[in-house]
């Protein structure tokens, strides 16, 4: 019972950081229809800066976070206005094509400037470990799930109750009527961009953490499970975000746990195709079927 | 109070607008008619910021609207029911109204316009909380105009309004578009329904594959054989 | 196989580029420092050595495009590479075919170098590292453990055939493996294998994979407080540098060892420290001894046609960094000792030597 | 073409498509309400009715694209209930869409080929090794296409991209593409939306010529008072999903309740 | 058959075997390096891919990012195959190619005819997902399926694939192919992509036709899985990743989604591409990733759009400009 207690816990662990990274997936993706695959770059990067804060300057960790999130929101908009922006009226998939180009590009440029060996991300959070009842949980796990959940409302109450909130959700669905309603859209996506890229920061910082070393390939795998866990939940969504992340982490923990660990990616995506063909528009995704 | 000058629109390498003219004057009713693909609705859009002239200068109220971000433009007073109604699909009708009061920090404004809105279309009322998206195509429309009305505009800019509408409905906007205009609203419309337009309109222009072909009061064009031939049936 | 002019040619390809950069980089710097220190010394009989090198990435298909115009274009006289086991599986056919010499200093897979008359290598073969750590974790002057529990890169051949190997020497030496988990390669959370492995109750855990896995393997296992005694093989030479605290007191299988007083072992590492402000992992100890080896042959058959190249490997005697042997029959290395290398204090220290063959009863099944 | 409009309409023979009791239900909405109609063969009739009143749901219910809640729908002697859009074609229905929908980067041509594919008889070899066969099947197909193109007066458009045709004509290749499915019903979501009086009177003549020339049944929805009143035979009002009137255009015009729910004056 | 379709056959063919009885020359008389025949024989390959994957991302308007567990299947299943023939009889090696490579062609479409299923439900990025998500059950299938050497990869392929065959193998996919695009069932195809709802209404059953385009493409990407193994001679279950599947997606957009010209050109472009720069080792991936980037914001629309080139037109205008100029001068 212990056992499965820890393998819970960790699968919590591994959920709410894909849960933040997904996010900003489904953020990006909802205004843009856009699968951002540099995401996982972002968090890269994300990862690299706080290193920077952290072992050159040597900064407590808030001001860590808030330095690598900042300079990261930067990367984001970069990113955006560089790659994306002058596509705004070609075909999606060009765009995707873009993001798939600087995906390899982010990547190509972190080994350059960082060097291709993974390096040890420095303990920027108060490390203990507390014994709750038999289990095992350290500080950071406990700080990581913290910190995602509270991003996480903090985002939704952004998104449902804020102007730019609005201007967001406006855009994303019709950019032509946005700007008929006085919304600039240019601004609104750049700020999209900049909250998922600082959430993304926020995520390579834990992922980092958690799992101990940076690498200029760091962003591929969990960037590729934060985008499933996106459209698990149904993207667009952040509650979906958020449900298909902590899916996601708990069932691949628990699959490595007991069912078979070579398989075990295997399992998730067997069970995403399941649960896509069951519910077509993911978990939390609203099935707008077009009127005709 | 609007005055375009030698205004040029191109879709890549199609010349949609070839040096047009035309002014609004405030408080005015303004129609542009014309046959499909005149170049009506690609006026509209220019005016309203969502295409931007190769050549040409829009002033509205002493403004060069060329020089203005478009999304400033519905700050000055401009509003546009777009073609194709252009709603937001999956926010509910309300959702799409109060969109429509972005710019307007005015909280009771709002509320009273809302239900101002109501009362012209009730069906509107009926469905509040449905997702734009899924209703009909008249609903949708009644919807786009509400939305442009919620930005409580100097002048208005609306696009084949009447377009798929039941004629008990037609009616109802042409009035609507009427009372608009004595609230203060300057209008410049786009109609398929030549004959209702000019009926209520001041003055017209008549474009012909993207050039002013000819122009007057609304009343002397509704007299005129060409446009009646060409426009009006029988 | 002739260089034009007063050069000759010699052709490395590895990754460097992609995920597996750095261990191609490092086997890189290695081939380099033995090049120039030979060009230094007035090159092979009067002739310079020109080293030409290409980027596979990793990938297979970008290995064999890479070999050819090594051979075809460039027409280099033998091939110091490649590093990976897939690459070189991947170029072998061909390179039996052109008949090229050949002397990887990294690729460990067993066919390799089988059926291939030109494949020579310097490092040894996944297994006997593998019979190696068993022996040690199972010995009385070792561990001296009943039990032990694995945790392996499902996918990656190194790992699997290390771990294979592991497990039948300390099987047939009567001790017990408890536990084996799996990952893939892309996996960075370990937290459930571990937390099998943690009560698995195993006295050694043996931790076969490079040191940028490993560290984080064992950083995380420490964390959760599992207090086993851990053993890796060659591929975590280098994990003192990031991870010393985390592998200390842990032990691993290596191709030599950096406080080995041996001459050539000394001069080896600081003029690597001069080339390249770093301490050489294994990586460029095997580039640099893969290196020398072709050389050496070059010049003892004084002579840049292929197959007297291949015939002076075949026969020669190395002294290298890593070790003194000859090729057998195969082309392995022959008669190479395996150093036990503990984590103590940060440094890497020279325990004892073991050697990789099979044990005795596995040898009589 | 003229003689046949003033022609009574007098038309027997089985019911080609009958609607019995069809509900149809998003959530709370009830869109459409025990609906029922029967349509001979080579009717020409008109369903109108206000914004959202129901009238693109039956569409869509009569065509396969929606389930009905509750009823059936008979075509032909079949019931099409179950079956999906392009069955429903199959068996004899076809119609035209409310927001226009063509291939808009396929040409025009190759639109009305689409739509003509049932009746293309060659297999996947014979069109990747173009045997003899596949040669004459797109040869006839071809013709017999640009045959229909020809009678909406579109056949200059027949090589340019559909999105690149004028409103008004791409309404017309809809009523083409839906022709070369060779209905038995065809039914007409709005033909005259966006066009001018002109584009109508032209548009009105080319649906009637079509039914006498095709010899095939019509339902329409419009708007257009002077098209519903000028061709259709029999009229069919809704209101809230209900049938509130039916009868002949003359009828129909002075009923109040159809006056006071949709006509107005 | 007009007489104008029969000419532009008669140049089409000729022009194709011009080009390969340049390369055999090449390499008969040595003017053309092996290393050079290996980019050509890679280049078919690639462009067997590309083209194969155009029938789904271009024609059908899907998201496909899972061709490489397609290719994968065809791979191990001609490996396969080709092994147990030369083992059982004794045929010619182009025998054995062709017929492992249809084995390993039909048993791919199979998969993708499976993989296509929830396509009746799917689409867009949600197809896309599924599809990388059985590319990867498909390579984490062979990783652990120890009949094919599991991880170690499968060693000991013969190494039937050359130029010659290789290049006739293409140009027969590609000619297949681009029929296919000009047939009712190309048609059919594409209406799907332009509007799934008025295809239907048009009476195609789009869940057939959807099929039929996975299968149809997973068949040719087999046969160039199979052609790859047959010229590698080992397989790595780990080449065929998502980033190998990502490297095929892009080649198709980059040439034009649609365009069988444009993906042909395109993936020659990107095979030979990284051999140029090969050299430049750490900056290769660098400059690769913003030559697409920025080939993608002058061209959004790929090389060629969703034109194709035709020689036979070409060689009408290159004449008629002639006869203009020759007016002009007599004139
Ligand atoms: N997005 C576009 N791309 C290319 N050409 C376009 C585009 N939109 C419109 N056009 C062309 O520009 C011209 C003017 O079109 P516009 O839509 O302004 O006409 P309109 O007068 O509003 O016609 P309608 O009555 O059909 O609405 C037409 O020839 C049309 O084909
Ligand atoms: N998918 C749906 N979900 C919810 N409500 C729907 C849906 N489809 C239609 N409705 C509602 O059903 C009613 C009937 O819609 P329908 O489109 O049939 O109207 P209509 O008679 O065609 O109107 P119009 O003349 O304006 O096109 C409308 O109130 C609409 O909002
Ligand atoms: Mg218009
Ligand atoms: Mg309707």
């Amino acid at each position: 019972m212990n056992i499965f207690l820890q393998q819970v816990i960790n699968g919590l662990n591994a959920g709410s950081i894909y849960a933040l990274v997904a996010i900003g997936y489904t953020m990006v993706y909802g205004i843009l229809k856009l699968i951002n695959f540099a995401h996982g770059e972002i968090m890269m990067f994300g990862a690299y800066f706080a290193y920077i804060a952290a072992v050159f300057f040597g900064w407590p960790f808030y001001v860590v976070i808030l330095f690598s999130g900042c300079v990261t929101a930067f990367l984001g908009f970069l990113v955006e206005f560089i790659a994306y922006r002058p596509l705004r009226n070609a075909p999606r998939l060009s765009m995707l094509i873009t993001a798939i180009g600087m995906s390899m590009f982010l990547q190509n440029l972190a080994r350059l400037i960082f060097g291709a060996d993974p390096i040890v991300m420095p303990k920027i959070f108060p490390s203990a470990i507390f014994n709750i009842g038999g289990i095992d949980v350290s500080s950071v796990t406990l700080i990581t799930i913290g910190l995602s959940v509270a991003m996480m409302i903090l985002l939704q109450l952004f998104i449902k109750n804020t102007k730019q909130g609005r201007a967001m959700r406006a855009v994303s669905e019709n950019q032509d009527a946005a700007v008929l309603m006085g919304i600039d859209v240019n601004k609104t996506i750049s700020l999209t961009f900049i909250i998922g890229s600082a959430l993304g920061a926020l995520g390579g910082i834990l992922y980092s953490t958690a799992y101990i070393t940076i690498s200029p390939t760091m962003g591929t795998m969990p960037g590729l499970k934060a985008f499933i866990a996106a459209v698990l939940g149904g993207i667009g969504s952040i509650p979906g975000a958020m449900l298909g992340g902590f899916i996601i982490g708990m069932f691949e923990t628990l699959i490595k746990a007991y069912i078979s660990t070579t398989w075990a990616d295997a399992i998730v995506f067997a069970l995403l195709i399941i649960v896509l063909v069951v519910k077509p528009t993911g978990i939390l995704g609203k099935n707008v079927k077009e009127k005709v | 109070m609007l005055k375009v000058e030698n205004l040029n629109v191109h879709y890549g390498k199609i010349h949609a607008i070839k040096g047009i003219d035309f002014e609004v004057n405030d408080g005015e009713i303004v129609t542009l008619i014309g046959a499909n693909g005149a170049g009506k609705s690609t006026t509209l859009k220019t005016l309203s910021g969502l295409l931007r002239p190769t050549e040409g200068t829009i002033v509205f109220d002493d403004q060069d609207l060329t020089k203005v971000r478009p999304s400033s433009i519905p700050g000055l007073g401009i509003a546009q029911v777009p073609e194709g109604r252009q709603v937001f699909a999956e926010m509910s009708v309300l959702e799409n109204l109060t969109m429509g009061a972005y710019i307007r920090n005015d909280k009771d404004g709002i509320e009273s316009d809302l239900n101002q809105i109501f009362d012209y279309f009730p069906r509107l009322k009926e469905r509040i909380r449905q997702s734009a998206g899924t209703l009909s195509g008249g609903e949708q429309q009644m919807l786009a105009m509400g939305r442009a009305m919620m930005t409580r505009p100097k002048l208005m800019l609306l696009d084949e309004p009447s377009m798929g509408l039941a004629p008990i409905l037609v009616d109802e906007i042409f009035s609507m578009i009427r009372t608009i205009n004595d609230n203060g609203t300057t209008v410049l419309l786009v109609e398929q329904n030549a004959n209702k337009a000019l009926q209520i309109a001041d003055r017209a222009y008549v474009l012909e594959t993207g050039t002013v072909k000819l122009s007057g009061k609304a009343s002397d064009l509704l007299a005129n054989d060409e446009v009646r031939s060409a426009y009006l049936g029988g | 196989g002739s260089s034009s002019g007063d050069t000759i040619k010699i052709g490395t390809l590895g990754p460097y580029s992609g995920d597996t950069a750095m261990y191609g980089e490092a086997a890189k710097n290695g081939i380099q420092l033995a090049v120039d220190q030979v060009n230094n010394d007035g090159g092979i009989n009067g002739k310079q050595v020109e080293l030409v090198s290409y980027d596979t990435k990793g990938d297979t298909t970008e290995a064999v495009s890479a070999y050819k115009r090594l051979v075809n274009e460039d027409s280099v006289v033998g091939i110091v590479g490649p590093v990976l086991s897939g690459e070189a599986l991947a170029i072998k056919d061909a390179a039996t075919e052109d008949n090229i010499p050949m002397v990887t200093p990294t690729a460990t897979a067993a066919e390799v170098t089988l059926d291939a008359p030109n494949s020579f290598r310097v490092c040894f073969l996944d297994e006997y590292q593998g019979n190696a750590a068993a022996k040690y974790a199972k010995s009385a002057e070792g561990l001296n453990a009943t039990n032990a529990a694995m945790i392996v890169s499902k996918g990656n051949a190194y790992s699997e055939g290390l771990a294979e190997a592991f497990k039948t020497t300390f099987e047939s030496l009567g001790g017990t493996i408890v536990d084996t988990e799996n990952y893939a390669s892309t996996d960075t959370d370990y937290s459930a294998q571990l937390t099998k492995i943690k009560s698995s109750g195993a006295e050694v855990i043996y931790v076969p994979d490079y040191y940028n896995t490993a560290g984080p393997i064992l950083q995380k296992a420490k964390e959760m407080g599992i207090t086993a005694k851990f053993i890796g093989g060659d591929g975590w030479d280098s994990i003192q540098k990031d991870y010393a605290e985390a592998a200390e007191g842990d032990y691993f299988t290596n191709h030599y060892a950096a406080d080995n007083q041996d001459e050539v072992v000394q001069s080896f590492l600081s003029a690597y420290k001069d080339a390249y402000n770093e301490t050489p992992n294994s990586f460029a100890a095997l580039g640099y001894d893969a290196a020398m080896t072709m050389m050496d042959a070059i010049k003892n058959g004084s002579s840049t046609e292929k197959q007297d190249i291949i015939d002076q490997l075949a026969k020669i005697e190395v002294n290298g960094v890593t070790g003194s042997f000859t090729f057998d029959e195969n082309g392995d290395p022959k008669g190479k000792e395996i150093s036990i290398i503990q984590v103590s204090n940060g440094e890497l220290k020279y325990v004892t030597s073991e050697n990789g063959d099979k044990t005795d009863n596995e040898v009589i099944q | 073409m003229t003689e046949t409009t003033n022609k009574p309409a007098v038309h027997t023979g089985k019911p080609v498509l009958s609607a019995e009791g069809v509900t149809m239900r998003f959530g709370g909405l009830t869109a459409v309400d025990n609906f029922n109609l029967e349509l001979r063969p080579g009717e020409l009739v008109g369903l109108i009715g206000p914004n959202g009143a129901g009238k693109t749901t039956i569409f869509n219910a009569l065509t396969g694209v929606y389930v009905p809640t509750e009823g059936t729908v008979t075509i032909n002697g079949t019931v099409i209930n179950d079956k999906k859009a392009s069955e429903v074609v199959k068996i004899g229905a076809a119609r035209t869409f409310q927001n226009i929908r063509l291939f808009k980067d396929l040409t025009t041509l190759e639109n009305v080929l689409i739509a003509y594919d049932e009746f293309i008889d060659y297999n996947l070899g014979q069109g990747m090794f173009r045997t003899k066969k596949f040669w004459d099947e797109e040869k006839t197909a071809r013709e017999k296409c640009m045959d229909l193109l020809k009678i909406f007066d579109l056949e200059q458009y027949a090589d340019g991209k559909a999105k690149n045709m004028p409103y008004g004509q791409q309404r017309k290749l809809e009523i083409a593409r839906a022709l070369a499915t060779n209905p038995q019903v065809l039914m007409l979501d709005e033909p005259a939306a966006g066009m001018n009086p002109a584009e109508t009177d032209e548009l009105m003549k080319t649906i009637e010529f079509i039914r006498d020339k095709f010899n095939i049944t019509i339902l329409l929805i419009e708007h257009d008072m002077s098209l519903v009143m000028g061709i259709c035979e029999r009229i069919v009002v809704l209101d809230y999903g209900r049938t509130i009137a039916e009868g002949l255009p003359d009828e129909i015009s002075h009923n109040p309740d159809v006056i006071k729910a949709y006509l107005g004056e | 058959m007009d007489k104008a379709i029969k000419k532009s056959y008669i140049i089409n063919f000729s022009a194709v075997f011009l080009l390969w009885l340049l390369f055999y020359c090449g390499q008969q008389f040595g003017f053309i390096s092996n290393y050079l025949i290996g980019i050509i024989i890679n280049s078919c390959i690639m462009i067997i891919m590309a083209t194969s994957l155009n029938i789904v991302a271009g024609f059908l308007g899907e998201m496909a990012l899972g061709h490489a567990g397609l290719m994968a299947i065809g791979a191990y299943t001609g490996a396969v195959v080709s092994g147990w023939l030369l083992d059982a009889v004794s045929l010619p090696h182009i025998v054995v190619l062709v017929l492992a490579s249809l084995a390993g062609g039909l048993l791919a479409a199979g998969i993708g005819a499976l993989i296509s299923l929830p396509s009746m439900r799917l689409r867009g990025d949600y197809l896309g997902i599924v599809t990388i998500g059985f590319a990867e059950i498909i390579r984490i299938f062979f990783i652990n399926f120890e009949p094919t050497g599991a991880a170690n990869g499968m060693t000991g392929i013969k190494r039937l694939t050359t130029m010659s065959n290789s290049f006739w193998i293409m140009a027969i996919i590609v000619a297949l192919i681009f029929t296919i695009g000009k047939s009712r069932y190309g048609r059919a195809i594409m209406s799907i992509r332009e509007d799934e709802i008025a295809s239907e209404a048009s009476g195609i059953p789009t869940t057939k036709y959807k099929v039929l385009a996975f299968a149809l493409s997973s068949f040719f990407a087999g046969i160039g899985g199979s052609l790859y193994a047959h010229y590698q001679g080992y397989l790595d279950p780990n080449k065929f990743q998502f980033n190998y599947s990502i490297e095929m997606f892009t080649i198709v957009v980059l040439g034009g989604l649609g365009s069988v010209t444009g993906s042909i050109i395109s993936a020659i472009v990107l095979t030979v591409l990284p051999e140029l720069l090969r050299q430049f080792s750490t900056y290769r991936l660098l400059v690769y990733s913003l030559a697409l980037i920025v080939m993608m914001i002058f061209r959004p629309q790929g090389i060629f759009g969703r034109y194709e080139f035709s020689l036979s037109k070409f060689m009408d205008e290159m004449k008629d400009k002639k006869k203009d100029k020759q007016k002009g001068s007599a004139a």
